[in-house]
């Protein structure tokens, strides 16, 4: 199981905080969990479009597309940050 | 030595400094950032903010700036306090305060720890104006600002 | 808007600091830089220490720092606070608070004033130590953080 | 008449916090009164001696050796400065 959680913007338009996915080596990045929550179509793909800037964390650490997703993990995705 | 908060209540900035400064003799120059919330952005009022955040990763991003600053100066103290929730046009958002035997490395610390916070610790932005709410867009100018600090 | 006060008495670092941030909602950011006397100097014990300092000139030379500092950045009020006479260990020195719309001006403008303060406002330390007093020397360091602001 | 000020080293040293001089075509630049000064010899000489670095004010403004000096001004001089 991933958890995948989502904040701010992201979380408003996905009209979602959470969900939890099955962990399968196929979503073994973070690019590809990007990849199969854009499969959804819709919003999905809006928001994880191209030209979206979208940030991704892995247990809390900020990281990139590459970053490895393991099962148990939590996956965050959210707009740039604009705190301060 | 160096303490973090994330909190909804109000902070009280004379506790955290002289509590702060008041850590060593040694000290010998105290530099405080104090963010308050603008009643006014890109051009429109503000009548409201509300400030969320990614409870548990935040102070995680906070703790490593903070130890980051630790890293590459000589400070004697580091206190960082960020608000969330509600906040109204005068309320202070964050404080970040550096104690240090002198004041260069406690000026530049305190800065790179603000423009750090500004593009890695994860809280986001939503103002209630006239118009209706809207998210905060990230500012290029904090990437530039966090982007003088790579060397 | 701006204020320069040079006193025998301790200062209260939360009414101005509070009067200052408070005086518009356009105020985004507040940089404050506090110095506070050391217990160690040189290597050496230092146990009280009195400022000297030119009645008169010291306003004077204050506020054109002050002044010039207004003219370079886009402010919206500053602070000066220096005490003269006897100090103890910890006992504040000078404080510096600059508000502004955003922070990259405030921080700028305090650390102008401060450094500027220390190689053009006519002050003068002397340190009690176990060997007796003495007059503190000027730092070449505090030359050099000045002449990084002209341009 | 020049009103003469001696702050922190220098007041002690000369003992003497400040004097009044009579004003003459002599002195009409600072480094002129150093000079008058330094002909008194003794601790005089010592302070205002060469390698000394002594600073000025004319009127409570800051200044070097080539400012002009009028009747009536204020004239200070004082060690390298030490606040903040």
């Amino acid at each position: 199981m991933i958890n995948v959680l989502f904040f701010a913007r992201l979380r408003e338009e996905l009209k979602t905080a959470s969900e939890t996915l099955d962990y399968a080596p196929e979503i073994a990045t973070v690019g590809a969990v990007v990849a199969l929550l854009r499969l959804r179509g819709g919003v999905w793909q809006d928001v994880f479009g191209d030209g979206q800037t979208v940030l991704a964390a892995v247990n809390q650490e900020m990281c990139d597309m590459d970053a490895p997703v393991s099962d148990g993990d939590e996956v965050a995705f959210f707009p740039p940050v604009t705190g301060g | 030595m160096n303490q973090i908060k994330v909190q909804k209540e109000p902070f009280d900035m004379t506790t955290i400094q002289e509590e702060l400064r008041l850590a060593s003799p040694g000290i010998g120059a105290v530099v405080t950032f104090v963010g308050q919330m603008r009643d006014i952005n890109e051009g429109d009022t503000v009548s409201t903010m509300t400030l969320e955040h990614y409870p548990g990763m935040t102070e995680r991003a906070l703790q490593a700036i903070v130890d980051e600053a630790d890293e590459r100066w000589d400070l004697m103290g580091i206190r960082v306090v960020h608000r969330v929730g509600p906040l109204q046009p005068l309320d202070p958002i964050v404080l970040v305060a550096v104690a240090s035997a002198h004041r260069g490395e406690a000026f530049q610390a305190c800065e790179f720890i603000i423009d750090y916070l500004k593009t890695r610790a994860p809280f986001w932005k939503k103002e209630q104006t006239p118009d209706g709410e809207r998210w905060v867009d990230a500012r290029h100018s904090d990437d530039q600002a966090e982007s003088r600090w790579k060397q």
